[in-house]
């Protein structure tokens, strides 16, 4: 699935999307693993950061499926 | 016309502020209460005191649905408020550029418009996800947000 | 530029909020609050609940030194503040229009700028001579002010 | 001397300034005997008015004199 980068999280990727292999439902927690281990890179930022499923914050057990649109970014610094 | 009219935009356009006062005033209303912020390029005290230009940039379409959330509790808080704009600015701003605007009518000028204002920009800051990047005359980088989300928000 | 910026004006001209915010501004301020107050057209639960105009006059160089003094007692309240502006508009003016502005700068938005623009705008109903007719349905007549001067105002 | 007035005290007197004989100083309160006496129209509208001398609030026992700038005006009504 394509998953959404803002801020810093795009810019240590380079890119504004990355794409992350998803076998079904998960949790957030489990999302948050799954892109660490697939994107290296990210791994120090991924604790820090919020992660958003549907437009929505999401919390650590809240689901997440494959045709969700799934963002990721740091605490937001706006205003 | 509704004696509740709404606007919120996340822009890359300067913020007109006349505009913004005759999209929220009705005619019950004789008081709005404008929150601007702008880009401030001296912080007397803080560590890097000199910022040149702020970036920003947004999670647009949950960005504005963030807005429009922002606005509902504002009409939970203080029930006697009329309209309301709220509106981020995004993209590269210079020092004293316009960034974001809450903008809110009421009736009188004893009533909720200074509050809900007030409350509006607090939320705006927690919930909205938009980020800036600042630079410096050393260089630049994120600012970092100290509001963590929680459910409901 | 001065860290203190004011500007006091009575005038028959449209009020521009943007250019009062860029007034007011300096490269210390993240926060600017303007109050506004608009010619209300709909009163419910008054006895004359319908406006259709009001007219206002001032006695203009006393009107001017006051708006000034409104200002300094600004800045004795509220030690953060930096801009101050402060605009009242006379002749006739329709619902909606913009009657008087009171526009403050500040650091950030925790400071003094929400509560300094409220005492603002209640000091200059006080003490700033200025009177507004009123024009219904049913006739015209002068509003009555109710603050009685005191030494010192 | 010439005296200013606004609002319902100008459109009393049908013009925006009067003329109120003052022989030497004196007193606010004595100033607005000497105005209801000299411009009875307007002394139904006199006991709640305000004084302006030289463009600050004026009360009862403060001082007039004839070269100062007097205005008399209702209960201002601005914002």
């Amino acid at each position: 699935m394509k998953v959404l980068l803002f801020a810093t999280l795009k810019e240590r990727a380079g890119a504004p999307r990355i794409d992350v292999r998803l076998d079904g439902a998960t949790t957030v927690a489990a999302f948050r693993a799954l892109v660490a281990a697939q994107h290296p890179t990210l791994g120090p930022l991924l604790p820090q950061a919020l992660v958003a499923v549907n437009q929505e914050f999401a919390f650590e057990e809240d689901a997440i499926s494959p045709t969700d649109e799934v963002a990721i970014f740091p605490p937001v610094s706006g205003g | 016309m509704t004696t509740q009219p709404e606007y919120f935009d996340i822009t890359t356009e300067p913020i007109d502020l006349n505009a913004l006062q005759r999209r929220v005033t009705t005619p019950l209303d004789g008081s709005v209460v404008a929150f601007v912020g702008t880009v401030r390029g001296m912080t007397p005290g803080a560590r890097e005191p000199v910022t040149e230009r702020l970036e920003y940039e947004a999670y647009r379409p949950m960005a504005r649905a963030k807005l429009a959330q922002v606005a509902v509790e504002m009409r939970q808080r203080f029930d006697d408020i009329h309209g309301i704009a709220l509106v981020q600015r995004i993209g590269d701003m210079a020092v004293g550029e316009v960034v974001v605007a809450v903008v809110v009518s009421c009736g009188h000028r004893g009533g909720g418009a200074f509050d809900a204002a007030r409350f509006g920009i607090d939320r705006l800051k927690q919930i909205v996800p938009v980020w800036k990047k600042e630079t410096r005359p050393d260089g630049s980088s994120w600012v970092e947000g100290d509001y963590t989300p929680r459910p409901g928000d």
